[in-house]
């Protein structure tokens, strides 16, 4: 095969990612990472030029300066919609374009790969209120106010909705912080007296709260569902010892390792295999599963961050 | 007596144009280090960058000449250009011509901008209370009514037009940063020829001298808030014209410490009572450098804070040495 | 001509429920020179203070030009035509000499711009009318003490003012420059602009004014035109009291020398100074403006950094990098530049009393102060000096510049000093409170203190030294001792004429 | 007479106490808004809550006092935790001791801190950089290098009992809590009845005068930005016990405007020279109150930003105004 890559185009491929701001973006990163290694482990033609961005001007900054290193193919994790203009630009100059999560608010790209935000928190919503037997107090904890976030709340309303027995008490923001979380929840322990469950669709806000709660010994919660597995809640699960926490739903950081191997297929005009479609699917979602003790194992990564 | 007299010249040499040396060093490193350094375009690209906030770190750098402090840069951005076109989108739909919306929102935003800088200023003066607290509280406010009136998501603008004006080019330098020449020279004339700007330093040194003289220390100190509003509000029709959208809870962030770094390290001390305005925008091109040699040389992004630490304070080493 | 210029009625002033000026009321004649003098916080300047805009007064009324006026702030006295030359500088010291001249009436060109050539022609000529060696775009920051107090009389001056006050010019001047300024002020006066002039120095008082006034205690105790009083009498009516003697007797020092330089050198200021100075020695540094007084005692008390030269104490070599090392010599110092470098505004009299001599209030442990200590310390000052202060709580931004001059005076000598570098010690000072100043140096010298006496008054340092040292361009020029101390020797020596028949 | 007496009497209590009063209006408030608000757990709530950047908020009022300014302070708390739990690892690897494990982790911690805060100042003493400048650029430094050792993700202590000791009480106060307290005491101390403290506002007041006044200034500015970060790292522990875990990405996340706001608040000036270690307190209860309130009265949160920049000018214009 190598003699095979040898003949295959030379690819110069940018990554722009939003920095680290959360523990759920470091996990990405690390995918991201790993996902550059292996192939470039793999294929000697293939040149990787990484960047990440704290911000949204930043990263159209970024995406230019990846543009005038000569790239052509451009992964983007856009910070938000915001950079679509940037990202149309490259798109327009014949870059081959792969936009992931958070989106584009214009079709400018040859593929889309995302989780989907809708799934993820239904699905948790769906699974707590079968765990409360429809019947209960839940409080949810927000990320920064922004579209995903926004996408997820509305989600989670109204799921639950559907369930007359079903009262969502409060919903603040905890900036998708451990401290910021537990700050929140100590507040809602103060307010609420019954509460049943907490879903903070994020495990770091989890773990935060679980902690406030812990501390405050109160005897009233049963569940509280985070969301994103992170591997010292999936060990959770699977080791079954926290009885509050038994559940997570996939969102998975490894998306961003798939759809490098996605953008380089796109990019020499391959296809999946099996697939009759000359060209890959223009859209790809990948779907939010459930965890839970009985499939726990299979979603535990220890080397992620 | 011929050696204290050179010695006093070269003193004063070394103080105007100290930033300018670092700028040129950083300038030698870039270009040897990366060889995309010095195209034609990657130049370009740099001004541009830091065109956007380069204006807002004029305006920072009245107020800070001024003995103050401006933190609500960053969500203001954002709210002025949530206004401007929310308006520009209101009026599509009412002319549904789209010169008459995006020279409605833009003034807007314009208009926005200079009330919200008096409000700063009016509080500073009037409220008698610190710049750091009265421009920490608007920088939440700002930012909360940007998120308030997006949605806490994005709002486009439904003019095409809009999305590219900000993206031509005048006398080959792309609009922003024609725009940010432009004002940096007349803001340097302000400082350096007008009476505002002998006042705006008289104010910085000391507010107490300067009401002794004569001057109305409040007036001045209320224009240098508004100038900086209004700043901020070009920037942020420039900055939302180049996304053709605002994301309300995004845009602008930490501008107000790149901002008030650049004029730091453009040779304004944050005490005030003097600065100088082409320092400032030598500053934002030094940041705009430093960031941009950090993705052409790949630097690893855990790493790329240390480098940028350091290249910061090295930056700031090199002017202070000699002086 | 002729007639009341400003009548200022019954006039009273309270800050915080504290009376400073009661029922003072002055008629300022056009044309004249009014002379007011008071001792320290007696409350002169806070009256020119109102009538210039920077205090309101708590009850009375003002009446300038026959017009009832509200003088609220200082552009209200500048409309007037009323300007001042404050006791505190007022200058920007980051902004050059013209912009200071014309800060508030800068001169534009037609288009709106600043007419920077044209205010630095008029800053020059100004200059050159004053005999002041500096460059009209020089910043402030970098001129001493007394260029800087030619600059605001510059400012002052520029204005064309009806009415012009002039809160102590001299008390940083030197002869040369206070000849210069009572030229001027006579070319004022014949122009018709009316002076109000405060001073310590009776003589100058006695030689420039028509007429006299006395302030006591916040109130008018005194007016009187000025060839009727003598200097004596004016005194008295100050201090309340009769004056004798001025200048104590000088007792002759012990032969043992505790102090030495030897060749000290900055490049470009000063060259090999070298002097000794005796046990219980007080000796005069005596020469004109930028002769480098100033910057012999910075170079000793390590904070100008020397290029050469040795300090010895007691025979043995020292090293002084900075003032921690001079201080630890038992080498203290009184600067000249009360407000820059000499006292903190924003600390209390007993703060700044004992900022050098904290050391010794302070228990090992912890470096602990012992408050009550400190307290003692500085009430002995307080008493001595007469320190008029509503507490020794009171930050010293609330005392007249008298008073903070006295601080000043009390934060040197706290720490007990070997030798003491005393640069213009008696600057704003009153004629008793000054009298008591050289007692106590001179006491002080009686049991052993070496002094090094900077002063810019022939008078003082005549009255006061056991030798002098005569500097000129940052050399010394020559020494004088016992009867041939006199200001003619001096002024020989300062100017340079008779260079080459004395060396040290 | 007694006018005289009163008028004094009341000016001296209103200015050392206004920050108090500010914080007395808050209280009531509150208390009147929400019921749940005066519960003795919520009160202690709140105070552990403010007790992590109310501990870094005292080291930053040294620093304020001194006239200079520490954006460090989040970023090294995030990199101080991180090697205090690193090196909790490595002994527990090696010793299989809990106690010695913490200990050691705990001495490495404030080592850190310590070396971290000295390299601050050693840049700003005798590298005669601008503090904002040398703290912007560590402030990137040391999010980086906890970036780098966490892999941006979170560094998790191996030992159970590091988890709990934060958590504990002493005198029915939790364990930041009442470290806090005494610390705020022996700095209250230090600044007001010793010899640093008296040197500190000297400086802060006027660099030259100190310098005249044979004042070490470099080594007081020095000892200020080592126990900033000595501070910073007590904190850190504090902060890293509780989660018995570092997040390398966000801890400490804007810790630094959170610190200078409550210093200011409290009623020390930005510009230095004087200052007070309770009122930096009374601050942090101020912005922590805020905090509770917006949740406890459940404020949408697109607006909570503008309440709370709201309240915080409102607070800070109180003691204003009759001051
Ligand atoms: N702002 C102020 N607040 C409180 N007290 C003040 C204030 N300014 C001056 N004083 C007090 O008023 C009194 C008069 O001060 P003033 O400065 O007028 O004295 P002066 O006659 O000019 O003395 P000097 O000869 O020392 O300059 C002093 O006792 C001083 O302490
Ligand atoms: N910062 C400086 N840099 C360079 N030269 C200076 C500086 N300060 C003073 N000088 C020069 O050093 C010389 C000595 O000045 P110095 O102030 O010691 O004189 P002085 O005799 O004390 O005068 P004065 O009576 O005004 O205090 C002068 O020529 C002055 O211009
Ligand atoms: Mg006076
Ligand atoms: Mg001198």
């Amino acid at each position: 095969t190598m003699n095979a890559n040898a003949a295959e185009k030379h690819l110069k491929i940018g990554y722009s990612m939003p920095a680290a701001t959360a523990g759920y973006m470091a996990r990405a990163i690390y995918w991201a990472k790993k996902g550059m290694a292996d192939w470039e482990a793999k294929d000697k033609n293939i040149e990787f030029l990484y960047v990440n961005a704290e911000n949204v001007t930043k990263q159209a900054n970024d995406i230019e300066d990846l543009m005038a290193k000569g790239i052509n193919v451009l992964i983007v994790w856009p910070y938000d919609a915001s950079v679509t203009s940037v990202i149309e630009k490259a798109y327009k100059s014949g870059i081959y374009t792969v936009v992931m999560d958070r989106g584009t608010s214009k079709v400018c790209y040859d593929v889309y790969l995302s989780n989907d935000d809708e799934g993820y928190t239904r699905e948790g919503t769906e699974w707590l209120c079968k765990k409360l037997n429809y019947r209960g107090n839940l409080v949810l904890i927000e990320g920064i106010p922004c579209p995903i976030n926004t996408v997820r709340i509305e989600t989670i309303k109204k799921t639950a909705a559907q369930y007359p027995g079903i009262k969502i008490l409060d919903s603040q923001p905890g900036e998708w912080r451990k401290d910021k979380a537990l700050a929140i929840m100590e507040n809602y322990l103060q307010k609420y007296r019954n509460i049943d469950a907490v879903y903070t669709a994020d495990d770091d806000m989890m773990l935060g709260a679980l902690q406030a709660y812990k501390e405050s010994r109160r005897k009233d919660i049963k569940y509280f569902l985070g969301g994103a597995c992170d591997k010292n809640v999936i060990k959770m699960i699977m080791d079954g010892k926290e009885p509050l926490v038994q559940a997570n739903v996939t969102y998975p950081p490894d998306q961003c390792a798939t759809v490098v191997g996605v953008a380089i297929l796109g990019a020499r005009g391959k296809n999946f295999e099996g697939f009759y479609q000359k060209k890959l699917p223009v859209r790809i979602i990948l779907a939010a599963e459930l965890v839970t003790r009985e499939n726990a194992a299979s979603y535990y990564f220890p080397d992620e961050p | 007596m011929i050696k204290k007299i050179t010695g006093r010249f070269r003193k004063f040499h070394y103080q105007k144009y100290a930033s300018l040396i670092a700028l040129a060093l950083l300038f030698i490193v870039s270009s040897i280090l990366s060889p995309y350094f010095l195209q034609f375009q990657n130049i370009l690209n740099i001004l541009r960058q830091i065109s956007y906030t380069g204006m807002i770190a004029l305006g920072q750098t009245f107020v800070i000449i001024s003995g103050g402090i401006d933190l609500s840069v960053g969500s203001l951005t954002a709210f002025n250009a949530s206004v401007g076109i929310l308006f520009l989108n209101y009026l599509m739909k009412i002319f549904s011509n789209e010169f008459i919306a995006m020279a409605g929102g833009i003034i807007a935003a314009l208009i926005m901008g200079l009330l919200a800088g008096s409000l700063n200023g009016f509080l500073i003066t009037r409220g008698r209370i610190a710049p750091f607290i009265v421009t920490l509280g608007s920088m939440a406010i700002f930012r909360s009514l940007a998120l308030f009136v997006g949605s806490a998501g994005e709002i486009r603008s439904v003019s095409g037009f809009y999305g590219t004006f900000g993206m031509n080019s005048i006398l080959f330098l792309p609009v922003p940063v024609f725009i940010m020449l432009v004002l940096t020279a007349v803001l340097s004339i302000t400082l350096n020829n007008t009476r505002y700007g002998r006042y705006l330093c008289a104010v910085g040194s000391s507010a107490r001298v300067a009401m002794f003289s004569a001057i109305n220390v409040d007036r001045i100190k209320f224009i240098a808030y508004t100038v900086s509003g209004v700043l901020v509000s070009i920037s942020a029709v420039m900055l939302s014209s180049r996304f053709n959208a605002v994301s309300t809870s995004n845009m602008g962030m930490g501008f107000e410490l790149d901002a008030i770094a650049a004029v730091i390290i453009g040779g304004t001390p944050l005490t005030g009572g003097r600065g100088t305005i082409w320092g400032t925008i030598v500053g934002a091109i030094i940041l705009g450098i430093i960031n941009n040699m950090l993705n052409m040389l790949g630097v690893s992004p855990y790493l790329q804070g240390t480098v940028k630490g350091l290249v910061i304070i090295g930056a700031v080493y090199i002017q202070r040495q000699k002086a | 001509m002729s007639g009341c210029l400003l009548k200022m009625q019954d006039i009273c002033k309270e800050f915080s429920s504290v009376a400073v000026l009661t029922d003072v009321t002055i008629e300022v004649m056009r044309g004249e020179v009014l002379g007011i003098i008071g001792e320290n916080g007696a409350g002169k300047s806070t009256l020119m203070k109102i009538l210039s805009g920077i205090y309101t007064p708590t009850s009375g009324k003002i009446v300038f030009e026959e017009k009832a006026v509200v003088i609220e702030d200082p552009l209200a006295a500048k409309k007037l035509g009323i300007s001042i030359i404050p006791q505190e500088f007022n200058l920007i010291n980051e902004l050059t000499v013209y912009d200071n001249i014309f800060l508030g009436s800068e001169i534009r060109k037609k288009n709106g711009l600043l007419d920077k050539r044209g205010m630095m022609e008029r800053t020059r000529e100004l200059l050159k009318e004053l005999e002041v060696e500096i460059k009209p775009d020089e910043k402030i920051e970098n001129l001493s003490t007394m260029h800087k107090q030619m600059v605001e009389i510059c400012k002052a001056v520029s204005m064309d003012a009806k009415l012009l006050i002039m809160d102590e010019p001299t008390s940083v001047l030197s002869r040369h420059e206070i000849d210069i300024l009572f030229r001027l002020m006579r070319r004022l006066k014949n122009q018709g602009t009316t002076i109000i002039y405060i001073s310590h120095k009776l003589k100058e008082i006695k030689a420039i004014c028509d007429r006299v006034m006395v302030l006591r205690d916040g109130e008018l105790i005194f007016t009187e035109m000025i060839q009727d009083v003598t200097v004596l009498e004016m005194a008295q009516y100050m201090v309340g009291r009769e004056l004798n003697q001025v200048f104590p007797v000088k007792k002759v020092p012990a032969a043992e020398v505790v102090f030495e330089v030897q060749n000290l050198t900055v490049p470009g200021v000063l060259e090999g100074i070298s002097f000794q100075l005796k046990k219980g020695e007080i000796l005069g540094l005596a020469g004109l403006v930028g002769a480098g007084r100033t910057a012999v005692a910075e170079t000793i008390m390590g904070i100008r950094k020397r290029s050469s030269g040795e300090i010895f104490r007691n025979g043995k070599r020292i090293l002084i990098w900075d003032p921690q090392d001079s201080v630890a010599n038992g080498i203290n110092y009184l600067s000249e530049d009360r407000q820059g470098t000499g006292i903190l505004t924003n600390f209390s009299v007993i703060q700044n009393t004992t900022l050098v001599s904290l050391p010794i209030y302070c228990r090992y442990f912890f470096q602990y102060i012992l408050k009550k200590k400190e307290q003692e310390a500085t009430l002995k000052h307080k008493e001595r000096f007469n320190i008029k202060t509503q507490s020794l709580d009171t930050k010293l931004e609330y005392l007249s510049g008298g008073n903070q001059q006295k601080v000043s005076l009390a934060k040197s000598i706290d720490p007990a000093p070997e030798v003491l570098i005393a640069n213009e010690p008696t600057r704003g000072v009153d004629v008793s409170a000054k009298q008591e100043i050289y007692r106590f140096i001179n006491s002080l010298a009686e049991e052993g203190l070496s002094c090094i006496f900077i002063s810019s008054e022939q008078e003082e340092i005549i009255g006061m030294c056991h030798r002098v040292i005569v500097m000129k361009d940052g050399r010394i020029t020559g020494s004088l001792e016992g009867e041939s101390i006199n200001e003619e020797e001096i002024m020989f020596l300062a100017t340079g004429i008779r260079e080459g028949d004395f060396r040290s």
